[in-house]
């Protein structure tokens, strides 16, 4: 067993257990439950499908591909301002801080709308949650990726309002890399479920 | 509905008190709260009242009676001395129709009647539901007695009203439920035997009938003027027929279902505008059978 | 109070009460060896005056062996299980040329339909009785269980037989009654309100019995289809 | 903070790359590969975006090795869930 | 002989610097023992409740169809005249399992002594996220008055048993039930989102704020195993939420995951509940192990036996929780080759449970065992448990399976382990644990005497089901008395109803004990137990933050009778001077 010098030293650390911060580290175990939370959906889509695959179109006959991928390269922009705005406070840059997170929100805002705008599409050609197991699954899972993507947006949002009120500096900024895990999460999963949705 | 809820609620304190407390379990049994508001009746002068009478019959050869198989309920077995019990969806004596509901389609334009007090009994007796063919007022109180020392369950499936599927493990036991809306028809089913159905035709006025064994029905203190009146039947679908009444008069009419008839669109669950002239009424409703 | 199993009239009914054996009796030594050691040491070592504790974490030996020990039993159990599972529930288990029968759960019934005077069903000779099953003993069974709204379960305790009958599939097994008599058809996956009562006649007939009940059946179907 | 904060990575690097691997992906769902083909390729390229992303923009690459082990924990109940209810089907 | 001085390290906060309003101190309090006694009054409030189903159901199968005395205030929809309805019955049952499993079994162990515990076995102010903490308590009060008020809505709460089987459950038309089912699915979904902030708080709280010197293998099994616990419901129990989203979707907007007849899959339902549901009933099991370890060392005066293979027993059984969950489905219709792989692991699984019970029996070999009521209820745990561990020997066997499943045996299986196990430990937990939680003792001699009632009558309640279930009485069956091979067993029955009631009424009797105890025990004193874990080392009750000065810890947690000491205990931080006894 480790000597009591050596566990005194361990314990004093100011980083003890992973050597990560609390706060990131909470998010990280979040982030861990979330990622069940979109098996049990995923996983749920793979297996019906694989049971009843012809209950599904082939790609691009219902969606529209094209805005969705824009839609993506969207979201995925709006993950690199999320990066540049760290950085930016990294090196202590309060106010490119401040611009890449307002652009973050709103990219991530117009990923929402232009998924919103989407739905009313396929709504009007009568493609609905009840339209058998392509139309329930499909909402399920980009719905609840919109909704996250609807909180990040907001959390964000208050983000941005305290990084305008000067809440982060150099050395106190884990509220951006927090929010920013957050995000960057919500951008992975759309990359996989834009693969399994909508091209395969 | 928060009338039902207050009772829940009662009935959950009264749980936890266990057996001390106050709260009436009495009739909460509204599967659907009488949730009409109940207007006063521009009472329809009985002096001028008019009457329309008449008698439904069937021409050709109706489908043979099949005998129900008991064997497995002795309880309700044992109630058939004179032979096994029949499915009799056409029941016909000598050329007229039984079991046909009859009621005021169109031409009460937008008078209001309050549902009455005294309820309707639907009986279960021998594994039958008596009558076969009902009507109720809207709002007015439909009474299920259960006769048989068995369990029944009775599941009515309604489009426009609330359904409801209560159990009766016991005989002699009495659920009270009430309807908010018209609907013609709506089918009640037991999922225990699954011969046994009914049909309950739900009117926001008094002017329906169901006719007899000998095919005669009659629509009472109609106020006079020019009606659609509608025949149904479970088989042969439905007809209709227009009649004007003066004050005091009594009009006799005759509704002819036929053999050919049978598949024909069997109306469930319509939900009714009555007054307005729709283009159903030329005897084939669009049937929705709820599934 | 008759804490037994109702009687077995079935094949696979023997295996399945024989393992039970096995286990009841594996399990019954771990019961005495646990609940007697655990009353026997709250006895023995009571605390009293000026007896202390004995100061240990523990002993690696014994650990091993308690550990080993039940590990053996258990893969005992897991090889004998998985034989008897796969003779009684194994695809390849199915004999080929039983007669068929297809069972179809609804609430709160279960309609029965047999093959008819071709024993091959679905092909219009077909009859459906309803809560009443009857075959013959002596020879395997098969059925297909089928389910038109919610979930079933097939049980019939005497022969040991339960199969869940779920909507959108349709489930075969087989089994094979010992005895004639007169049994019950029980639903054992909760069903709605009526399901302590969606029960069904059993009757296991000797082969001539079950012919000639078979022969007045069918027969009568196929005049009512001439 | 991190040890990311001395040495940024190339975002615009990541970024290009991404959105590279989305136009590629794009196009190869509409090459007309057979079927299997096309499902093998797509989930790689997806597998491999969800990569950049988790190594580069979440820096789990400079993250301690019980961080990337925490991030990576999830992934085998996940598996081990489709995996085992798609053998309902074999 | 040398003889150890030792002096504790640390200091504990002994008056409040900036006392709080009360709305913060007790309603809205981020004080993480505020928030475990909330979750405790909360929790027994559920334990009555779902308790008092059970009493209904059992006079419905004690007597069936007579009428129940006081059943008449139930309104006509329940129970006409005092008469239980088949629907209603169900409901009961439904509810009771709810009830049981969700609000008042897996709150009391986890929301209640994970948040009570953690912080202070490990030494440490409070939480790491105080606010998510008293989040996770209110959305799950939210989600309990969510699942009580669908009793109160027209067609009566759910009835399509705790595990919801679709389509029974998604299919208002079959099971008669509207808004009952969807408030099920709502409140469920909640109650994950609550319990998933929890978890955060807890798996964050050890593996980052553990004290100097509060290494791994130095942790209390009770931390240990609330650890475990945490990560298993972080896995677990998103996939739960998300699936009661798609079946309320599915009751709701259309959607047909669970309905056949467009290509869904019903047995899709029962793979996602029980990859759920299967580490929930290690969630349910887990804690209870944790706190009868800690309690049966100080109990017996001895160090636990064997305590990395505990630890790695509890890892095991946690990691295994996830590949066995099929053994709940053998009969469903799922692939038979599946089955025989999911039976292989389940049988694994029975060798680390074998292990602790091994262990604990070890712990108590030559100790010196008090007969405090705490002890009692551990020890009662240890004899049940292995009660309820070994028939559930039978169900694993996949051949005997297709017989006892969904039988009475089945039901015997599982309140064995969950009321003999998890209850007993949830018992002895409160009882070790109340004189620090509110600085006063409970009576011993009541508590041996509320043991000695409800172990009598659990036995009598719970051990003749195996019989019920050899015979053949299946589960959630209102009427037994309607099948021929179940008309001679009314009697056993009966029996069982009425040792039912007596278990409920020594329940209440635990209740009355409680909050007299509450208001008029005697004052309890710091270390009551002459325990050795850190949090027998601040006052009793302890004030908001713990510690003004944390502690260094120096020993595992079960340093009782060592040798070389006067007292029979060496407290986790004390700093021994002479020489150290930890030998391993």
């Amino acid at each position: 067993m480790t000597s009591h010098a050596a566990t005194m030293e361990r314990g004093r650390s100011p980083e003890r257990g992973l050597g990560v911060p609390t706060n990131k580290l909470g998010m990280w175990i979040f982030l861990t439950s979330e990622v069940m939370f979109f098996t049990g959906i995923i996983g749920s889509y793979i297996i019906l499908r694989f049971g009843a695959s012809d209950s599904w179109a082939a790609p691009g006959e219902v969606l529209n591909v094209t805005v969705t991928a824009v839609n993506t390269f969207i979201l995925i922009c709006s993950s690199v301002t999320m990066v540049k705005a760290f950085a930016a406070i990294e090196n202590g840059d309060e106010k490119m801080l401040r611009i890449w997170l307002l652009a973050t929100a709103i990219i991530g805002a117009s990923f929402v709308g232009i998924q919103l705008f989407e739905y009313s599409e396929l709504i009007h050609h009568g493609f609905l949650p009840s339209s058998g197991l392509y139309g329930s699954t499909f909402y399920s899972m980009t719905g609840f990726h919109g909704f996250h993507v609807t909180v990040g947006v907001l959390c964000i949002l208050w983000v941005t309002l305290k990084a305008f009120r000067g809440g982060y500096t150099q050395e106190n900024h884990q509220g951006v890399e927090v929010i920013g895990l957050y995000w960057h999460f919500v951008d992975l999963v759309w990359i996989i479920l834009f693969t399994i949705v909508y091209l395969i | 509905m928060l009338r039902h809820t207050t009772q829940g609620w009662v009935a959950l304190v009264a749980a936890m008190a266990m057996g001390c407390g106050g709260g009436d379990g009495g009739d909460a049994a509204n599967g659907d709260d009488g949730g009409q508001a109940e207007v006063a009746t521009p009472a329809v002068d009985p002096a001028i009242a008019a009457t329309i009478l008449g008698t439904v019959s069937f021409e050709g050869t109706p489908p043979a009676p099949s005998a129900i198989d008991m064997s497995e309920e002795p309880v309700c077995a044992d109630k058939y001395t004179a032979g096994p019990p029949m499915i009799q969806q056409v029941s016909v004596t000598d050329g007229k129709l039984a079991h046909v509901f009859v009621y005021v389609k169109e031409g009460l334009g937008d008078l209001q009647f309050s549902a009455p007090a005294a309820p309707v009994f639907l009986d279960q007796n021998g594994c039958r539901y008596h009558p076969h063919v009902l009507g109720v007022q809207a709002g007015q109180d439909l009474t299920i007695q259960n006769s048989d020392a068995l369990l029944h369950n009775i599941n009515t499936q309604p489009s426009v009203n609330r359904g409801f599927n209560v159990s009766q493990p016991q005989a002699g036991m009495e659920s009270t439920r009430r309807f908010r809306s018209a609907e013609v028809m709506i089918p009640v089913k037991c999922d225990v035997h699954g011969w046994m159905n009914a049909y309950i035709g739900v009117l926001d006025h008094p002017y329906f009938s169901v006719s007899a064994a000998d095919g005669t029905f009659s629509l009472d203190g109609l106020p006079p003027g020019d009606y659609v009146i509608e025949a149904w039947h479970e088989l042969y679908g439905t007809l209709t027929q227009s009649v004007t009444v003066g004050e005091k008069e009594s009009a006799g009419i005759t509704f002819l279902f036929t053999e050919s008839m049978a598949g024909s669109d069997v109306p469930l669950g319509q939900p009714l505008v009555l007054g307005v002239h729709d283009a159903e009424a030329d005897g084939h409703v669009g049937g929705t059978d709820r599934s | 109070m008759d804490w037994s199993f109702p009687i077995n009239a079935s094949t696979q009914g023997i295996v399945i009460d024989n393992l039970f054996w096995i286990i009841f009796w594996m399990t019954a030594v771990a019961f005495v060896i646990v609940e007697g050691g655990v009353i026997w040491f709250m006895w023995r070592y009571r605390s009293r005056e000026g007896h202390k504790a004995t100061y240990t974490h523990g002993n690696t030996t014994a650990e091993i062996i308690w550990t080993a020990i039940p590990a053996l039993a258990m893969i005992f159990l897991g090889i004998y299980s998985g034989a008897a599972w796969a003779d009684i529930r194994g695809l390849d288990s199915f004999p080929d040329d039983a007669l068929t029968i297809s069972v179809v759960a609804k609430q709160f019934e279960w309609n029965i339909t047999y093959p008819g005077a071709d024993l091959v069903l679905g092909n219009g000779d077909d009859f459906t009785i309803r809560n009443r099953f009857e075959f013959p003993m002596g020879e395997p069974v098969i059925v297909r269980l089928e389910s038109e709204d919610v979930i079933h379960s097939f049980f019939i305790p005497e022969l040991r037989v339960k199969q869940d009958a779920v909507p959108g599939m349709t489930i075969p097994i087989w089994f094979e009654a010992t005895q004639a008599g007169e049994f019950q058809i029980a639903c054992a996956e909760l069903c709605g309100l009526g399901h302590y009562r969606m029960r069904a006649r059993v009757v296991v007939h000797d082969r001539a019995s079950f012919d000639s009940w078979y022969r007045d059946r069918s027969g009568a179907v196929q005049t009512a289809a001439n | 903070m991190s040890e990311a904060g001395k040495q940024h990575p190339r975002y615009m690097l990541v970024f290009g790359g991404l959105a590279v691997l989305t136009a590629i992906e794009v196009t190869a769902a509409f090459m007309g590969f057979p079927r299997s083909v096309t499902i093998i390729v797509l989930l790689g390229l997806a597998g491999w975006k969800a990569l950049l992303v988790a190594l580069y923009f979440m820096h789990l690459k400079w993250e301690p090795r019980a961080l990337k082990v925490l991030a990576a924990a999830p992934l085998l109940p996940a598996a081990i869930m489709v995996v085992v209810i798609l053998m309902e089907y074999v | 002989m040398a003889t150890i001085t030792a002096e504790p390290t640390g200091v504990a906060v002994v008056e409040e610097e900036h006392p709080l309003p009360f709305i913060r101190k007790y309603i809205f309090s981020t004080d993480h023992k505020t928030i475990a006694i909330q979750f405790l009054f909360t929790c027994l409030f559920f334990l009555l409740v779902g308790g008092l189903l059970a009493v209904m159901l059992r006079y419905q199968l004690g007597y069936p169809g007579k009428p129940m005395p006081g059943g008449d205030l139930l309104p006509e929809t329940m129970a006409p005249g005092g008469i239980i309805l088949p629907e209603f019955y169900i409901s009961l049952v439904t509810m009771h399992g709810t009830f049981m499993v969700f609000f008042a079994i897996m709150p009391l162990l986890v929301g209640v002594y994970a948040n009570y515990l953690i912080p202070l076995q490990i030494g440490t102010h409070d939480m790491a996220f105080p606010r998510l903490n008293m989040w996770s308590y209110w959305l799950f009060f939210v989600s309990g008055l969510v699942m009580l008020s669908s009793f109160a809505v027209e067609g009566g709460a759910s009835v399509a048993g705790w595990t919801q089987y679709a389509p029974l459950s998604a299919m208002p038309e079959a099971s008669g039930v509207y808004a009952g089912q969807q408030l099920w699915m709502i409140s469920i979904a909640i109650f994950g989102f609550s319990s998933l902030l929890g978890s955060i708080n807890y798996v964050t709280t050890v593996i980052n704020l553990r004290a100097p010197g509060m290494t791994w293998f130095r942790l209390p099994l009770a931390t240990w195993s609330l650890f475990i616990t945490a990560i298993l419901g972080l896995l677990a129990i998103p996939v739960l939420t998300a699936a009661v989203i798609m079946l309320l979707f599915d009751q709701t907007i259309g959607t047909t995951f669970f309905l056949p007849e467009t290509g869904g899959q019903p047995l899709l339902w029962q793979h996602l509940f029980w990859f759920f549901g299967h580490p929930e009933v290690y969630i349910l099991i887990l804690p209870a192990m944790g706190f009868v370890s800690d309690i049966i060392a100080n109990g017996s005066r001895k160090p636990i036996f064997g305590y990395h293979s505990m630890v790695f027993a509890l890892i095991s059984i946690a990691f295994l929780g996830f590949i066995v969950w099929g053994h709940h489905m053998f009969q469903s219709g799922m692939n038979p080759a599946l089955a025989m792989s999911f039976m292989i692991s389940t049988l694994v699984i029975a060798v680390p449970s074998a292990i602790k019970v091994f262990n604990w029996m070890g712990t108590m070999w030559r100790g010196s065992i008090q007969f405090t009521p705490h002890m009692l209820f551990a020890v009662g745990f240890v004899m049940l448990f292995a009660i309820g561990g070994l028939s559930g020997i039978f169900m694993a066997s996949t051949p005997v399976d297709i017989y006892i499943h969904d039988t009475y045996f089945i039901v015997a299986h599982l309140h064995y382990v969950l009321f003999g196990g998890s209850l007993f430990a949830i018992f002895a937990a409160i009882y070790y644990w109340f004189p620090k939680m509110f600085g006063r003792m409970i009576n011993d001699t009541m508590g041996r005497i509320h043991f000695a009632l409800t172990f009598i009558f659990f036995n009598l309640v719970f051990f003749p089901m195996h019989g019920l279930g050899m015979g053949g009485m299946m589960r959630r069956i209102y009427d037994p008395s309607q099948y021929e091979h179940l008309a001679g067993m009314q009697d056993t029955n009966t029996l069982v109803s009425l040792s039912a009631f007596a278990l409920y009424a020594s329940g209440l009797l635990f209740f009355v004990m409680f909050f007299w105890s509450l208001f008029r025990g005697k004052k309890a004193p710091v270390n009551p137990w002459n325990a050795t874990t850190l949090e027998w080392q601040v006052p009793s009750p302890p004030l908001h933050g713990n510690w003004t000065e944390i502690p260094v810890v120096y020993h595992g947690p079960y340093e009782y009778s060592h040798p070389d000491m006067d007292k029979d205990w060496l407290s986790q931080n004390e700093r021994p001077d002479v020489v150290s006894p930890a030998r391993h």
